[in-house]
């Protein structure tokens, strides 16, 4: 486990300091951005997407079934991005001073 | 149809029941107005005004009650007043019919409609033909001008360099339409104001306006559809212990106390008004009804070992452009719901045509 | 040197992602902090791809950018085309769409690391989140949505769920510790995580929604932070614990706004406190709506129309109302009062109150003449008045304030309607205006919800 | 040493000099108090209560005078009081010396020593002693409150069932003590307040009451000492255009402009009278100086074209209580600057001294 | 092994560093946080020690222990024996102190590096870096202890500084260029960065001071950083980032709220601005309080008297007044109003004002029965009173007011003043209280300022 | 440079992380706060002494100059730290409840 630990000490490292930068960054949020804020940060998470390719292009070309699933994985993870952002967008519009 | 306004004769009496803004109102509902010369003149409406709005001028009541369809004024109709209607004739007024059946009688025996304006049902849509209502609350401001005229202290707390006045303390009997409005000019003025009621939920409404509400725990008041109706004499013993403290500090005493349909309950006997501050005052707003105290006279101010006791029947008349405009609103809306396409459309199913038509 | 700017762009990425979520907690600033990290993430995406070693056969390539393609096209129109209030559905829909890329992700590559105990860990970890996020968001969705009505508890479902919970860990961790490549047992962990996200989101009643949403978007962000540890790529681990870490806190201040306990969060049982309040009522249900949301709404209006009633009295927030109506005039928002003739106990009862106040005189309008003006106003703030706005006194012959002339507020484009409670007003009857689809309710003491108001408004300059 | 308080015998007069709450505080200087009987009872102070404070009771005013070494009054000396005074005498009151030198003159004759209440310095230090603030400030809250009384409106706006009752328009003329008071006390009960003064700074106080102040850009007036001294016809032309569409709505107007040592201003001329609306108020407070319009009579409401003025020449009498109590404390504050260790010090280098010492 | 738990500890001492910093920027957890930080600082000391590897004679560790020992003595008893009002320089002295270690450490590695160009960067930055903090630090501790008066400025300062500024850069590069290991250009580079701190700090007035020591205790940081980066520890790195990056932004942040901009703050000229104001008038100088340091006094006084006057009328600030007031005995503060016969300018006009912002009679007191009450309190709030409270009234016979009884504010602990400047009220003459010790002048217009004290203190709830 | 870069990139990540939290941990700090929250940072940064003390650990027993500059060092990282906690934690005595 140290021995891990000493390994990844920098990952570990980040990993807290990322901890520490999300929780701050949320801090004060008006709560009437609480539902935007959430929004975005789902489409954030849609970076996973870069793991569906990375799969992809590690995939043999004859494993059909891991070619597959790892389709349908970049799909759903696109999905999660591009609707991600543009739903967080739409739902900042009501932002915008009306007039 | 003529609709005809008389000028009021009784004593005191400075309003007029229809002012010239109402006029084109009235036109719209299919009435032709006439108005007996000088009615508004102590209200501060000239004839000139009347004519403006497009009214005529009448130059005696004969003259105005003479072919006129209705005839409205405020008060009740005097026997000269009667003796002039004739049969057909739409009289509206106050009429006081439980109080004096004498004037219903007469008028019945006339054939003369009578629509009593005392005896608006207080129902929410009819609020806005209620008189009592309108006149009470201007009642409720005048009597603590009134009362801040008579005594010899200011209202507000002032610290000077010749030393700090006190503010005057308060003290209400009744927090109705009237009382209301008189914790509230009395605050605006920075007394320190308490306030006492039979009713309950009088202890919100007054404390929203800022003053303290003195409540008895006493047994024996019955209450109908928002208006005291019977008030025990246990109730009102207790009442005194209540509010005899306030009592003794308060300058100005305000008492609006009534009981629909009865003499104004007695609230402050002579032994209470003894115990009272020398040069404090009481307004006794339920004068005309009795009054509220043992020494109360209508139209008088009788001093009793130092306290003034003003009784003034009819406030509302002494701020009749005010009062006017108000009245002459709830009796224009009241046409305008009695009238349609240019008749009285006598609507027996009617809340409000019932409780007002005494005399059919 | 490929791979160094490689990591230069991840690491760009990364920062795009804390500054674009930083943006997103202020108003000003919100927009374009959600185009700076879908900057970020095209890049990553770009980077991921371009700067790939290794011989890759077209036929992949191809489908990967079909597949991007695809994504692109059907996520872009959904989210345009969906309407405002079904956004929240919608957001749990991607978030699940996260959560199943993460879980295939694990699918595939369990077989590629059988006996390597600390990525089979993180693969495992992966796999299960995002298979509970997946499933447990479908069921959000599906109940924001409407196609799940009720909330659906099986009997004893809090400990069954904590067991179930349980049981998955311990079972990832047996196949851990055994460093067994059995597809069975992937698949049996892989169904048991789905049915537990089910299980997790059934019992919670449709107004802790966007809680239980918030909660499993964290879990979405945490299982793309196992997939970055598992491919050492740097974006995926920083973005999915931002999101993991940010989301947990999200979820709390929620929890928090609500009043809602977090262990009551994380055991189910939630919902059933405020449901009663907010759906209960024989005519319906009513919105609940809080001061920040109502900030945000004022604070972006152009005209304002306050309805002040007996409540403002009892209250006495006549001075908390002036102090809004400053704030608003002074953001450029246009701010009247409609006085209605009985509004309060007394005639002039409102006048008293607002001339203690300052209010100017010029801002009081009459009920003839503002009736007309609702229908050009974005919001009518009704401050404890029930009664003078009741529309049963127009429609409902029965009613005892029938006949009485009203406020017309259901004509503004939004009415936010302050009390205590559902509670009648003088008259004694329900209103109906509090369950029409305009009206929000915004409950509690006048003076106390109002200075929240104030200082929300203050915080959203 | 003995002082005497004289029972005032001015027509309409109703305050007293000195209230039982003083006595204490004299009787600590080295003063036996003596109170002419029923000295205080129009302002509500009962000869019991000066008994009680430790004052004895003289039944006439040759008792009260007789071997008094202080006689303190609030009006200046009547001809029998000066009869009644004796050599060697202090008399303590307003004396008007500039106004009427007669009876400065008959003092001096009688070897009388009088101290002017209206010529205290209007020092900083002096302020706690200065009546003319006191009574002033009393008479602005009270030339409301009467205004308020003689209207046919009430002062706030009301929104009704019965409709609005738009809110009174009051205009004051002069924005010295008694027109601030009067600002105040007008704005509390909810009327749009106007005020216009010639000295430009009052425009920062008037607004900080919650006035509207009308600034009249004229040339012409010489301010000495944060008083009007004098005002060109020019300048009296000029306030008129600025002020007269107020003039034309106003309900109320309220007039306190004077100017020191000389006769008030006109400010509002019988044409201006004429442009108001019928129904409305004037309270000339200058009134006793002339007045401030072109048809005020001392003591008289006069009513033309519907426009009622009325000239009050003796506000303060009005609020005897807090008056009384007001002008006690100014009194007892001016005695114990000018005594020390029982006797008067007479020092002749003190401002105070110098100012109010009309006659040696 | 022992490196592991070396780096464990390092991780955990650089998280105490972050909680640490952001418990002390919330009132309530402040103290705690510096506690926090303080054992995170001695366990990384204690690493340091006792993991090194390798052999070391026991005279190193006798020398490392006795500047230990002999540090810790000096520093505890210098920060427990100074005053509350030295404090400030304090922090200046202890700052240079910590600038003077990494030059010397600078110093001292600078030969062992010689060639290696990135480590020799590093070097010299920190040597830089921390020269220069040195320097100015002892300079600003000199000015705000009285040592050195006056900003002294050289002709032409701002050209100077810069040059200086740009030689030391150039200098610097060109010693790493060449890979010179001359010790001549090291010294010479480490007396230039000296001078440097010392004319950068000296033509600052003393109002600016605080930016100043913010300014080099980020400096000191970022020195402390370079340390870590060149000897790899990870606990100097992120402890001196950390400061760098947070004293970076409290520097801007008190600019801000001076209202001075960075510009001047880096390239001299600064104080020209507030001087005037601060040490202007013939009778000494006035203190000036902020609203945010005004609201911490308030918050924890148990006894506070407000004194208005005139300005309050002027500004119309009795509904907040009392606000104000509410809040305070919310937080359980004592709150009355002294009322001066003659505040104002007519009688009883604050009384007026009161009423109409619902002021309890019972809370406002008499000028004869507060005045015994001033040396029982904590804060004496003059809002817009000058005449009312001028000491001259009772010291000076010559002054108009002399002989008029007066409000004895100096009789309480702390009296602040709130007027929009140094302008005389309605007698028209100086007051001698403005510049007393005890009082503090909070300038700006009544309601605004008073707004901002309300909002403040909501904030420190 | 891009090369330095890459073999630091996890440091320099941390560094732009730690930069990221020392900015959002004072965000909203209130201004009562400033003086303590210098004085607190300033205690940190005395974190310098651990490389005074590794310099004086590495350095030849022998070689004079460099351990009385190290000595002098230490002493004034020590200084710094302990000077700076004390004084910040007086500092922090006035925000105790009076009572
Ligand atoms: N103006 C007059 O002259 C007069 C005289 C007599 C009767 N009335 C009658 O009074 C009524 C006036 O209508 P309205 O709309 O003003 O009053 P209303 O119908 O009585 O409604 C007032 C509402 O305010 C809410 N409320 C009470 N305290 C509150 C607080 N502290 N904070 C927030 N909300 C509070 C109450 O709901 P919760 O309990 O849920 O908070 C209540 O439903 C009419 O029916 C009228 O006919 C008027
Ligand atoms: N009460 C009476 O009956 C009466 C009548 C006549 C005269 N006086 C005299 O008036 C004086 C009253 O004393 P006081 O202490 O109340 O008033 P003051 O001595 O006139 O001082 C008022 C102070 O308020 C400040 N101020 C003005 N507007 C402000 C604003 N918007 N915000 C903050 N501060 C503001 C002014 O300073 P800045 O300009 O620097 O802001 C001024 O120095 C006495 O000298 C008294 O003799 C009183
Ligand atoms: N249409 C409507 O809805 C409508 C219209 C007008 C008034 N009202 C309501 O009707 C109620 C009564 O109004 P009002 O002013 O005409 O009443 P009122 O003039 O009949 O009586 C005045 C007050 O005196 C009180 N009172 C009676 N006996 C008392 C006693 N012994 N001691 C103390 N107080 C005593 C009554 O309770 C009442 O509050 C109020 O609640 C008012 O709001 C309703
Ligand atoms: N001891 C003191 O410091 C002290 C004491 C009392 C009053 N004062 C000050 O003295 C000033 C005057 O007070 P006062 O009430 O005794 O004054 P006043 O009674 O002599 O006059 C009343 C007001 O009328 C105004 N006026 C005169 N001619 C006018 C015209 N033609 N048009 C309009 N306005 C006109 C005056 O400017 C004054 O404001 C005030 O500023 C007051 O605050 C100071």
């Amino acid at each position: 486990m140290i021995e891990f630990f000493t390994e990844n000490k920098d990952m570990i490292f980040i990993v807290i300091l990322m901890i520490f930068v999300g929780v701050e960054v949320i801090g004060k949020v008006p709560a009437v951005l609480h539902t935007p804020l959430m929004s975005g940060a789902n489409a954030i998470h849609g970076v996973v997407v870069v793991g569906a390719i990375l799969l992809m292009l590690n995939t043999e070309a004859d494993n059909y079934l891991a070619l597959g699933l790892g389709t349908v994985a970049v799909f759903l993870g696109t999905l999660n991005v591009v609707g991600g952002f543009v739903v967080t967008d739409r739902m900042l519009e009501m932002f915008k001073k009306r007039k | 149809m003529k609709l005809s306004v008389l000028k009021e004769t009784d004593k005191g009496e400075t309003r007029v029941a229809i002012v010239p803004k109402s006029i084109s109102k009235l036109k719209g509902l299919g009435f032709e107005v006439v108005i007996e010369t000088n009615a508004g003149s102590n209200a501060a409406f000239t004839d000139e005004e009347y004519i403006k709005a497009g009214a005529t001028i009448a130059t005696s009541s004969s003259e105005a009650i003479d072919s006129a369809d209705v005839v409205v004024k405020i008060n009740p109709p005097t026997p000269e007043d009667i003796a002039l209607l004739s049969e057909g004739q739409i009289l509206i007024s106050q009429l006081f019919h439980l109080l004096r059946p004498e004037i219903t009688d007469a008028l019945k025996s006339k054939g003369v409609k009578g629509l009593s304006l005392d005896a608006m049902p207080r129902i929410s849509r009819a609020q806005s033909m209620d008189i009592l209502s309108s006149q009470s609350n201007l009642s409720g401001y005048k009597a603590v001008i009134c009362g801040a005229d008579n005594l010899g202290k200011i209202f507000p707390m002032l610290t000077t360099a010749a030393g700090t006045i006190t503010p005057a303390r308060v003290l209400i009997f009744g927090v109705g339409v009237a009382g209301l409005q008189a914790i509230a000019t009395a605050k605006r003025l920075g007394a320190i104001v308490e306030a006492t009621d039979v009713r309950p939920e009088c202890k919100e409404q007054a404390e929203s306006l800022g003053a303290k509400f003195l409540t008895v725990e006493g047994e024996g008041v019955l209450v109908e559809g928002g208006y005291a109706k019977e008030v025990s004499q246990e109730y009102l013993l207790k009442q005194k212990e209540v509010v005899n403290k306030s009592l003794s500090q308060a300058d100005l005493v305000i008492t609006t106390a009534l009981v629909q349909g009865a003499k104004s309950p007695i609230l402050i006997s002579q032994e209470q008004i003894e115990m009272m501050k020398n040069g404090s005052v009481i307004v006794d707003m339920a004068v005309a009804k009795g009054g509220n105290t043992a020494l109360s006279k209508a139209d008088e101010t009788v001093i009793h070992n130092g306290v003034k006791i003003v009784g003034i029947s009819n406030f509302p008349a002494q701020i009749p452009t005010n009062a006017s405009e108000l009245l002459s609103r709830n009796i224009d809306t009241f046409l305008s719901h009695m009238v349609s396409e240019d008749s009285f459309k006598w609507d027996m199913e009617d809340e409000i045509t019932i409780g007002t038509l005494v005399t059919k | 040197m490929q791979i160094d700017i490689q990591h230069i762009i991840y690491l760009l990425a990364s920062v795009t992602f804390i500054l674009g979520l930083k943006m997103l907690s202020n108003a000003k600033t919100a927009k374009n902090g959600n185009l700076l990290a879908a900057g970020g993430m095209v890049a990553a995406i770009i980077t991921a791809i371009v700067f790939h070693e290794g011989a890759v056969s077209a036929v992949i390539y191809g489908l990967i950018f079909g597949a991007i393609v695809l994504g692109t096209v059907v996520g872009w129109l959904t989210a345009k085309r969906v309407q405002m209030t079904k956004m929240p559905e919608l957001v749990s829909l991607f978030n699940g769409m996260g959560g199943a890329c993460a879980a295939l992700i694990g699918l595939v590559e369990f077989h590629h690391n059988v006996g390597d105990s600390m990525s089979m860990t993180v693969i495992l970890a992966g796999m299960v989140i995002g298979s509970v996020s997946f499933s447990g968001s479908m069921i959000a969705w599906a109940k924001l949505n409407g196609k799940i009505k009720n909330a659906i508890r099986l009997p004893k479902y809090n400990i069954l769920n904590t067991l179930i919970l349980i049981s998955l860990f311990a079972y990832g961790a047996w196949i851990v510790w055994t460093g067994t490549g059995s597809e069975l047992h992937l698949y049996v962990l892989f169904v048991a995580a789905l049915g537990y996200g089910i299980l997790f989101v059934l019992p919670i009643g449709g107004a802790d929604m966007p809680v239980v949403i918030s909660l499993l978007n964290s879990f979405t962000g945490l299982a793309a932070a196992f997939g970055g540890f598992l491919y050492g790529n740097q974006v995926m681990l920083t973005g999915g614990i931002l999101v993991g870490s940010a989301g947990t806190l999200l979820t709390l201040v929620m929890c928090k706004a609500m009043n809602r306990p977090l262990f009551n969060v994380i055991f189910g049982a939630f919902g059933a406190g405020t449901e009663s309040v907010g759906e209960s009522g024989p005519q319906g249900s009513v919105r609940e709506v809080g001061p920040s949301d109502l900030a945000v709404q004022l604070n972006y209006s152009k005209k304002v129309i306050i309805v002040p009633g007996y409540g403002l009295a009892v209250a006495q927030a006549q001075h908390v109302i002036k102090e809004l109506e400053t704030i608003l005039e002074e953001r450029g928002v246009e701010v009247t009062y409609a006085i209605h003739p009985v509004a309060g106990r007394m005639p002039g009862h409102m006048n008293v109150l607002l001339a203690e106040s300052n209010v100017e005189y010029d801002k009081l309008k009459e009920m003839e003449d503002i009736n007309p003006e609702f229908s050009q106003t974005d919001v009518v703030l009704v401050v404890g008045a029930n009664d003078v706005v009741n529309p049963a006194a127009k429609n409902d012959p029965s009613s005892p304030i029938y006949g009485m002339p009203i406020l017309d507020v259901e004509n503004a484009k939004a009415c936010i309607v302050n009390k205590r409670s559902m509670n009648a007003g003088y008259a004694g009857i329900e209103n109906e205006l509090f369950f029409r689809d305009k009206t929000q309710m915004l409950f509690g003491d006048a003076k106390k919800v109002l200075t929240e108001l104030v200082t929300e408004l203050k915080a959203l300059d």
